[in-house]
């Protein structure tokens, strides 16, 4: 038995709860930004010790919560999981340097903020970690919370507006899961959640759609797929940078996460039932998402809109059924949260310094601020998925794997890279390029702290861009589990060769 | 024999008496048709072998219930009528659809059932102390809960309806000051107001008392009668020029 | 026919809770009698809730002793069992939690006509209705019974008993009387109303069983032939005067105006005790007396769920008074619990329901008095502030306040963590092993949407610019030390409901005495 | 075709240099910001010529094919590893030769722009791409190089960015070449999806097993790739918006490098994917023909110096692609084409560079004019790269293009006969170029003062003259070229000989003579009006790039304008309505639902007593069912 | 002869229950409940003599007492009320809606 999991949820939890009752606000900040590095630490040095060769679940704790109602505090994790959690470790620091100034103008006070900051990161682990299904659950809903008080306390004009959207999509879909958990338990009837002991545990085709149903739509709303997708531009839009990267990049993942882990695993059956529109829906999304990102005014809606395409890609990898697309899609969960990460901040950056987060307000920032322009420009060709950043890895696994399926479903998914390269530039000439256009000529550039802001996000899509190979190991490991539990096999290709020189 | 006859009887009576109960337009006439229908149910408790209940139902329901219902009638103006008029809208009809609906499930279901002749109650010869060991063994809790709710009754009416001394009360003396006080300050009469004969030539309460000078002393017309006889058209003029002048002399006195 | 009559048994011990609450109100009418009135309001208070606590003590003496008894007590009159007895232990509770609670929310003189130079000098004088304690324990004594009258005649005396102090209670309030008045009339008539179809009831099922006893009743299900209609038709009838104490729809109109108009401690005791002792009734007549009747009534329950759970929901969406919010969310949760009372099937699945219930009812109770709670707290010159706009803002105001209340609202809300999640897990769990899907996701989607007029208030504290001349913030000790109470229930019910899991499934182990 | 081996070590082993240099250097360059401003274009140069030296040595070794590991990228699907074969270093040769001096030249032309440090960087990260590109042994290494050559060239055409036309044709350039892409994309899922990996060795070995519809599906596609990069129709109309960038981004990038990626890809995979007289490369020929025809057209009606040299470079890889679909008996000349015409529009782009340079960057010919004595270097080399192209006899071009023609020729007489066209064509606007530009009356205005351009600046031009005049020769004559590539793309069942004036020679020599008379005539002897006259409608036609840009913006843009427009509303007032308008609903519901809470308790009491009557009756019914 | 009491009975609830409806008179309403506790108690005598055991008649005896502290309370209300409002129409109290 080890408490690593435990440690990891404790320290930001303790942590938010200290940093609330810190007075200066200084303090906090930095109190928030030294617990949220050594979160960033201890998850490190538990991602060294994974035996990528080792069993599932690794770091499994295991005790009794709640007895009466089968319900454990059981948490462990396998490599889907721990990549997940090592993303939410690394973005937090982030996010806590890049909203030092980000809550001063909020409705509450800024110890608030990173006090929030600091439990959300607590759940966010949590519902990665959690290996009992209520577990899950509890931690799936109660993220929202901190959310939504960061959107709605700190977040844009239409905060209140936004906050309350994506509280109350999140809490609907929340509660067909919570039928769709009670149902599950009641009819196991095993008296426990734990996640090992539900699989393969509905064998009826009829009771396994409908809970499948129950599960997806709670995930297809959280990741979010279209058609549920309409809370996200409003939520993204609104909240502050720092949240609005927590919020797309770590929380919309637990829907597809849940996905992998929860629906395919539990309901292989009913996953497998489902495809045809699952897949359906994730090229709809990619197109359709990447088109509306094509015809945005506001910056971080556009960012909200590609990741709506992005999430098809993660979902579309999801439920191709092939190792390689779910490793993809779980990279791809990895790296869409460092780059859309990187777009949010220095979009927020940008838009902070000029007030306006409508593009047409700018224009040529690149003569005043190259750096700035640099990296934005940087993080929006990860969005593209360019090869040499990281997405593209992910990206181009979920493709290749999902081609061997689903071929033209694929294809027309990939027609994505042209549209990307569309809504990427051509945001990307509006703002930057051109003659500068007035307000944003007192634009100033990046300063140190945000370029520590920047640097770390820019190093890992480079590093991951050209070594991916760390992280697709341990995914890997966690995939191949699953897919034994689904039972699902490769497609063969048609001339097998030799793997020599593969 | 003679129990259908009287419950034939009785059943259309209590039925007219309860159809005049939520039909008369006057609350007094209201209540004595309930007292009707108090007093016919009273009489099939007898009929149906209960004759402790037919007596206590007319000593408390009739007696007692009907009297403070009479009572408050009183106090809360016992002229009041109901105007005829609805005033919500559909009220009426949906009344009287669920009403009919209601009776007709009911009796439905009655009939319906199939209901066997009655046992009788010739196994408790002696009506009183069978219900009196009844109460006092199987039913003693409930028996003894009931006080509770008499001693709520009691305190609800000290809540809502005592009124708390909260000043000392006034003497005789206090009075006489306090009307002296009033006439050095506004003028007004101390004196009691005239008794209805002094100068009167009819000793009736819907007659006003004469002053010295042969006219009306408004203050002792009866308002009541006075209100009735104006809307009967019957008030004599002189009263109700009186009473205008009066109200005219309050009014200055107000200001 | 003898003679003679043998004496009755009364066990006592069993019963010595209720005795103690009825002794306490008693005693408090002696001291109305005789302490001067200077001297009452220090003798009411603690005797209330000393007697409230002792009754609470002895709840647990009672387990204590000789373990759950199962035994109905006092010639059968009262069901001492394991729901019983957790009903009361709850009902105590809440009922503890409720007075203390009241602070200056009474009417000094209830004759004076508001507004009148009578008023003010009683006002003015320090004069006060003392006498709202002895009501307020006989009104928990009638629920305590209510809730485990093992006869429908005890039932009927019981639900007077905790009716007709509360009808008085309710037009007791200090400020607004007019509404209270009102709300005071409005009970009382539909009460009236209401128990009469109650006895109207029992008179069919009387006619049907010739008993009132519940079990007997249960046993003449499958004994008794040919007179169905009236069985049904009475049951029916029956179920009208319950579904009006916990405000059913379309039995729910009363709810609104009377935990609006009430004082607050009163609403909020209506609101927790009396919903929890109704229920205790309700499920008592449903499962012990109808238990063999399922197909026959489950189906007119689970249309009267569904349509409290979504008129409750909707209605409360546009409300703008917040305990009138309150009420209607009131409404939807008697809806959520509803859909663990048509659960039933076996005996395990009984006690399955039945524990969910009984832990719902303790956490709500316990939420819900917490609310009122903070209402009683947010005072504008003419009392409390209701209307919801005065409550923007809170947030910045008071933040610890506005905190608890919204960590009551996500409660309400049913979000992880909190006790309401557990509650409602608990209910739905129950509705879903008992296979009542659809219900459960018309609950789903009627908490949806309930969701959002309690985040719309969290919204309106935390999102909103206060207004200027915002209310004041007024924190007596006592209504502090409560909603601090009901705070950390609401989180320990959260995140630790174990403990209360295993009363209530030790409660509902052996069901209802029969 | 010889057998790929593995190997590591030696100087082989060492090739992954060639990609680091640059890589490295731009690295530097790009984090080292400012500091690196005094030094940056030193470093810049040093770079490239590094890579080229490894490039050399790599030449020197015995040749054969050499699959040097890396190490692994994704794990189960590709490796990163390079393929050092005859193809590739000839690659990169060219890549690192020619580009090195353009860096060279650029050290001058960019002098005075503050930004020349990063030009630096972005022209290193072109370099390391492209060498990734062209020595990768894979197809998704190849892809990562692919990418990695747009986003250098996206960055490079939009350098000056403050202009919104460089800034609009960056965007242009990268869009229609991820057009390219997804065809490749699709292409490379196919061939995974075929044979389970990415590697060359095991594709080519095992791509005769494969059904011929997946070969010629997968030749498509990686067709529609290469005609995005080498601006091949229909995904030809960014190349001519790229001239926006500075011009030894044109030299090297859009002339002589980045562009011939596609004849590359062909050429790599040709054995594979386009073998002789299959589907596939029947398309690869149609398509060179079509594209050389269009760009020599377009070539025509340029005023632009630079336009008119792009609508050439278009036209001369078509040649290529011509030559690269005729299987491997044109794949030598389609090297060697790409290698001469790496060096001779090298030479042409940078001497525009150079004349631009001296007439204030402008690009119009119509004010040019007389300036052969004025910048005497410039003329010389400049006509010496108008020569070869042309294929004056002897000079480099002759001995390529001739050898794509009769190839063509030999294989069918039409794809022959329409490249003797081109080749005409190309006679007249090339003469055009040269004759407005060096001859006739100065058209320029006062202010201008054309001088020669600085040393640094014309030596790149006169080595790049020297090769566009020899190299031809020396890889063609006794198939040298061919014989060298042979182990790499296989050699043809008969090697061909050169003849001097064949037929079809000495046809293509009198249509090119025909051309440049022509162009004498119109703009050598013949004043140059100074506005552009309205043409007759073929004039038109070509100067608006054969209606390229109209069709996409009348078949693309406007659809998907629109398009765009129809998913916001439908976004918002759809989607999004649906769910607002559920919410509006309920709430709509609520407040017309609460009415009934009518503050009657009479009502109240209604609703009791009907609710009473509903509920006797239904369990009354239920309970008789 | 049963169904003739009970069919009664009925009848004179159902009476009771239009008369809550219809009528304004807070205490005359009251007084409608009242008819229908009445209709109650004599479904329970006729049931207890159908039974042939008193149960009924012992319930009919509680409402009674329960009714006459039931109309204590009332009463006291409506006169609080009408104090207030000089009025006892139950119309006239509807502040307390929506």
């Amino acid at each position: 038995m080890n408490y690593w999991l435990s440690l990891l949820m404790a320290v930001p939890a303790v942590g938010a709860a200290g940093v609330a009752f810190i007075r200066r606000d200084r303090t906090a900040k930095v109190a928030t930004l030294v617990i949220s590095l050594v979160t960033l630490a201890l998850t490190v040095a538990m991602t060294v010790q994974f035996s990528p060769h080792g069993d599932t679940f690794q770091f499994q704790e295991k005790y009794d919560w709640i007895p009466a109602l089968g319900i454990h505090w059981a948490v462990g994790v396998d490599g889907i999981a721990l990549v997940l959690i090592l993303l939410s470790a690394i973005l937090v620091p982030i996010v806590v340097l890049a909203s030092w100034w980000d809550a001063e103008e909020g409705k509450r006070s800024v110890r608030t903020y990173f006090a929030l900051l600091l439990a959300l990161e607590a759940m966010m682990i949590g519902v990665f970690a959690a290996t009992d299904v209520f577990l899950f659950y509890v931690f799936f809903e109660a993220m929202l919370i901190p959310m939504y008080f960061m959107i709605g306390s700190y977040g844009g004009a239409q905060r209140s507006y936004a906050a309350v959207k994506f509280l109350l999509y999140s809490l609907f879909g929340g509660l067909l899961m919570l039928v769709a958990v009670i149902a599950l338990y009641s009819l196991a009837g095993k008296n426990s959640f734990l996640f090992t002991d539900l699989i393969g545990v509905i064998k009826e085709p009829g009771a396994q759609r409908w809970l499948f149903l129950g599960f997806f739509i709670a995930f297809a709303i959280k990741a979010p797929l279209v058609p549920f997708h309409t809370w996200l531009p409003d939520a993204a839009a609104q909240a502050p940078a720092g949240a609005a990267v927590l919020l797309v990049g770590v929380l919309d993942k637990v829907g597809t996460f849940g996905m992998l882990r929860f629906c395919l695993e539990l309901f292989p059956e009913a996953s497998r039932w489902a495809t045809p529109v699952v897949i359906a829906l994730s090229v709809i999304g990619i197109i359709y998402g990447a088109i509306l990102a094509i015809g945005q005014t506001d910056i971080k809606r556009l960012i909200a809109y590609t990741s709506i395409s992005h999430f098809g890609f993660i979902s579309l990898g999801v439920f191709a059924l092939t190792s390689q697309a779910q490793t993809g899609a779980t990279l791809y969960m990895v790296n869409h949260g460092f780059s859309t990460g990187a777009l949010f901040l220095i979009a927020g950056m940008l838009i902070s310094r000029r007030g306006s987060q409508y593009i047409a307000d700018f224009g040529g920032v690149q003569k005043v601020a190259p750096i700035l322009a640099g990296t934005f420009l940087i993080a929006g060709l990860s969005g593209l998925s360019m090869p040499g950043l990281s997405p593209f890895v992910s990206e181009f696994m979920v493709v290749n794997g999902s081609f061997q399926r689903y071929a033209v479903p694929t294809i027309i998914a990939t027609s994505a890279v042209v549209l990307a390269a569309v809504y990427i530039l051509w945001m990307y000439q509006r703002t930057m390029n051109g003659p500068t256009v007035e307000g944003v000529r007192e634009l100033t550039d990046l300063n140190v702290r945000e370029k520590w802001v920047v640097g770390p996000l820019i190093a890992l899509l480079l590093v991951f861009g050209f070594y991916p190979k760390p992280l697709i190991d341990v995914i890997t490991h966690g995939v191949n589990e699953a897919q034994i539990s689904i039972q699902y096999t490769n497609p063969a290709p048609a001339v097998p060769v030799a793997k020599e020189g593969s | 024999m003679g129990e259908t006859f009287v419950f034939w009887v009785l059943a259309v009576v209590s039925v007219i008496a309860a159809l005049g109960l939520v039909f008369s337009r006057k609350a007094v006439y209201s209540a004595l048709m309930l007292g009707v229908v108090m007093l016919s149910l009273a009489v099939l408790y007898a009929v149906q072998d209960a004759p402790f209940l037919a007596v206590v139902q007319i000593i408390v329901y009739t007696g007692a219930v009907m009297m403070l219902f009479l009572f408050v009638l009183m106090m809360v103006g016992v002229d009041s009528s109901d105007s005829l008029v609805e005033t919500i809208k559909g009220q009426r009809f949906w009344a009287v659809l669920a009403g009919l609906g209601f009776a007709v499930l009911l009796a439905l279901g009655i009939g319906n059932a199939f209901i066997g002749p009655a046992k009788g109650l010739a196994a408790y010869p002696q009506n009183v102390p069978s219900l009196a060991e009844l109460i006092f063994t199987r039913h003693v809790f409930a028996f003894e809960v009931t006080s509770a709710l008499l001693i709520t009754a009691a305190l609800g009416a000290v809540v809502l309806a005592h009124r708390e001394r909260l000043t000392p009360k006034l003497t005789q003396r206090d009075l006489a000051r306090q009307r002296f006080k009033e006439f050095a300050r506004t003028g007004r009469n101390p004196a009691p107001l005239p008794g209805p004969g002094t100068y009167a030539r009819h000793n009736a309460i819907d007659k006003p008392a004469l002053l010295p000078d042969g006219s009306i002393a408004a203050q002792s017309v009866n308002r009541y009668v006075a209100r009735y006889e104006k809307a009967e058209g019957t008030l004599p003029p002189e009263v109700a020029q009186a009473l205008e002048s009066d109200s005219e002399a309050l009014e200055l006195e107000k200001e | 026919m003898t003679d003679t009559i043998t004496a009755p048994t009364i066990e006592y011990l069993l019963l010595s809770p209720l005795l103690v609450v009825f002794g306490a109100a008693i005693v408090g009418v002696l001291v109305e009698a005789f302490a001067p009135r200077y001297l009452r309001a220090a003798f009411q208070v603690p005797l209330t809730l000393l007697s409230l606590v002792a009754a609470f003590a002895l709840v647990i003496f009672v387990v204590v002793k000789d373990g759950v008894p199962n035994k109905a007590a006092a010639m059968g009159a009262v069901a001492a069992d394991g729901p019983a007895l957790f009903i009361w232990g709850t009902i105590l509770l809440l009922a503890f939690v409720s007075v203390l609670l009241i602070g200056d929310d009474f009417v000094p003189s209830a004759v004076a006509v508001p507004g009148s130079v009578e008023e003010e000098r009683a006002v003015s004088e320090g004069a006060a209705h003392t006498e709202v304690y002895p009501l307020v324990l006989f009104a928990v004594g009638g629920m305590l019974l209510f809730a485990a009258s093992n006869d429908l005649l005890v039932m009927f005396v019981a639900l007077e008993v905790m009716s007709l102090p509360l009808y008085m209670l309710c037009g007791l309030a200090r400020r607004r009387r007019l509404l209270s008045q009102e709300a005071a009339m409005k009970y009382f008539l539909l009460g009236a109303f209401s128990s009469a179809f109650f006895l109207y009831g029992t008179a069919l099922l009387y006619g049907y069983a010739g008993s009132i006893d519940l079990s007997k009743i249960s046993t003449s299900l499958s004994s008794v032939g040919g007179q169905d209609s009236l069985l049904f038709i009475g049951a029916a009838v029956l179920g009208v005067g319950l579904f009006f104490k916990i405000g059913a729809v379309p039995f729910q109109m009363w709810k609104p105006d009377v935990y609006q108009g009430a004082p607050t401690p009163i609403t909020a005791l209506m609101a927790s005790g009396t919903l929890v002792a109704a229920f205790g009734a309700l499920l008592r007549v449903f499962w012990v007396a109808l238990g063999n009747l399922e197909w026959d009534w489950s189906p007119v329950v689970w249309a009267v769920a569904i349509l409290t759970m979504v008129v409750g929901a909707i209605l409360a969406i546009t409300q703008t008074d917040i305990k009138r919010m309150l009420a209607y969310s009131s409404i939807a949760h008697a809806g959520f619990i509803l859909t663990a009372v048509v659960a039933t099937a076996g005996a395990k699945q009984n006690s399955l329901a039945l524990s969910g219930i009984l832990f719902y009812l303790v956490a709500y109770g316990l939420t819900t008095v917490g609310a009122f709670g903070v209402v009683t707290m947010v005072r504008d010159p003419g009392g409390e502030a209701w209307h919801l706009s005065r409550w923007a803002g809170l947030g910045k105001r008071s933040p610890k306040l506005a905190m608890v209340l919204a960590f009551f609202l996500l409660a309400m809300a049913g979000i992880p963590l909190t006790s309401g999640f557990f509650a409602k897990y608990a209910v739905f769990s129950a509705a879903v092993s008992g296979g009542a899907v659809a219900l459960v996701v018309v609950g789903v989607v009627a908490s949806a949407i309930a969701a959002f007029f309690y985040v719309r208030v969290i919204v309106l504290m935390f999102f909103s610019d206060p207004a200027a001349d915002g209310p004041s913030i007024v924190m007596p000790i006592a209504t502090r030390g409560v909603v601090g109470f009901a705070a950390l229930a609401t989180v320990v019910l959260g995140v630790f409901p174990q403990p209360v899991l295993d009363l209530a499934s030790k409660a509902a182990q052996s069901l209802f005495v029969r | 075709m010889e057998p790929i081996v593995e190997h590591s070590g030696g100087v082989i082993g060492a090739s992954w240099l060639m990609i680091a240099f640059p890589l490295a250097s731009a690295a530097i360059l790009l984090l080292g910001g400012r500091r690196t401003n005094a030094w940056g274009h030193l470093l810049g140069v040093f770079a490239p010529v590094a890579s080229f030296v490894v490039a050399v040595m790599c030449f020197l070794q015995p040749s054969g094919r050499y699959d040097v590991g890396l190490y692994d990228f994704i794990p189960g699907v590709a490796k990163v590893g390079l393929l050092i074969d005859p193809l590739s270093i000839t690659f990169a040769l060219l890549i690192t030769g020619v580009g090195s001096l353009i860096h060279i030249y650029s050290i001058g032309y960019m002098a005075h722009d503050p930004e020349r440090r990063r030009f630096f960087a972005y022209l290193n990260l072109f370099v390391a791409a492209m060498l990734l590109l062209v020595l990768a042994d894979n197809y998704l290494v190849l892809f990562l190089g692919w990418e990695g050559v747009g986003l250098a060239s996206y960055l490079l055409i939009g350098f000056w960015q403050f202009k919104p036309t460089a800034a609009t044709a960056a965007k242009k350039a990268f869009v229609v070449n991820r057009v390219g892409d997804f065809g490749f994309l699709v292409g490379l899922f196919t061939i995974f999806a075929t044979f389970g990996t990415f590697a060359f060795g095991p594709v080519f070995d095992n791509a005769a097993k494969a059904s011929n519809g997946t070969l010629t599906a997968i030749g498509i596609m990686l067709l529609i790739g290469a005609c995005g990069k080498s601006a091949q129709l229909p995904l030809q109309s960014w190349l001519l918006d790229a001239m926006e960038g500075p011009t030894p981004v044109s030299a090297l990038i859009h002339a002589a490098t980045m562009v011939t990626a596609g004849v590359y890809l062909v050429v790599r995979s040709g054995a594979a994917f386009f073998p002789e007289g299959a589907t596939a490369s029947l398309i690869v020929t149609i398509v060179g023909v079509a594209t050389l025809l269009a760009g020599a057209i377009i070539g025509t009606a340029k005023d632009d110096i630079k336009k008119a040299l792009a609508g050439s470079t278009m036209s001369q890889i078509g040649y290529m692609m011509l030559a690269a679909g005729l299987g491997p008996a044109g794949y030598a000349f389609a090297i060697a084409h790409l290698l001469t015409h790496g060096f001779f529009k090298a030479d042409l782009f940078l001497g525009a560079g150079s004349v631009m340079h001296a007439m204030k960057d402008e690009v119009n010919m119509r004010r040019y004019g007389a300036l052969r004595a004025l910048m005497p270097v410039t003329f010389i080399t400049f006509f010496i790269g108008y020569l070869a192209i042309i294929g004056f006899p002897l000079l480099s071009g002759y001995f390529t293009k001739d050898g794509i023609i009769e190839t063509a020729m030999d294989s069918n007489a039409i794809l022959g006969w329409l490249a003797v066209i081109g080749a005409g064509i190309t006679g007249f606007y090339m003469s055009r170029v040269v004759f407005m530009t060096f001859f006739g009356s100065k058209r320029w205005a006062d202010d201008v003062h054309p001088h020669e351009s600085p040393s640094v600046m014309t030596w790149p031009l006169i080595i790049l003259s020297i090769g566009s005049i020899f190299l031809g020769g020396y890889l063609i004559l006794s198939n040298r070229l061919m014989v060298y590539l042979g182990p790499a793309v296989g050699l043809p069942e008969a090697l061909p000989q050169f003849h001097p004036f064949s037929p079809t020679g000495l046809a293509t020599l009198a249509l090119v003579a025909l051309g440049a008379a022509i162009a004498w005539v119109r703009y050598g002897s013949a004043e140059v009006p100074q506005v552009a006259p309205r043409g007759s409608f073929l004039t038109t036609f070509a100067r608006r790039d054969l209606y390229g840009d109209a069709l996409n913006e009348a078949l693309l843009m406007r659809p998907g304008q629109w398009l765009t427009r129809l998913a916001v509303w439908f976004d918002n007032k759809g989607v999004d309505g649906v769910v607002n308008g559920l919410a509006a609903g309920i709430g709509g519901s609520s407040g017309r639902l609460r009415r009934i809470q009518t503050g009657f308790v009479r009502s109240y009491a209604l609703s009791i007593f009907v609710g009473a009557a509903v509920l006797v009756g239904a369990w009354y019914v239920v309970g008789n069912l | 002869m049963t169904t003739h009491y009970l069919v009664l009975s009925a009848l004179l609830f159902a009476i009771g229950g239009v008369g809550v409806l219809v009528r304004r008179n807070a205490i005359v309403v009251f007084m409608c409940v009242e008819l229908m506790l009445n209709a109650c108690n004599l479904a329970f005598v006729t049931f207890a003599r159908q039974h042939g055991n008193l149960d009924g008649q012992v319930i009919a005896f509680f409402v009674m007492i329960v009714a006459a502290a039931e109309v204590v309370v009332g009463l006291a209300i409506i006169v609080t009320i009408f104090r207030t409002r000089r009025s006892a129409s139950v119309d006239d109290a509807n502040l307390l809606k929506y």
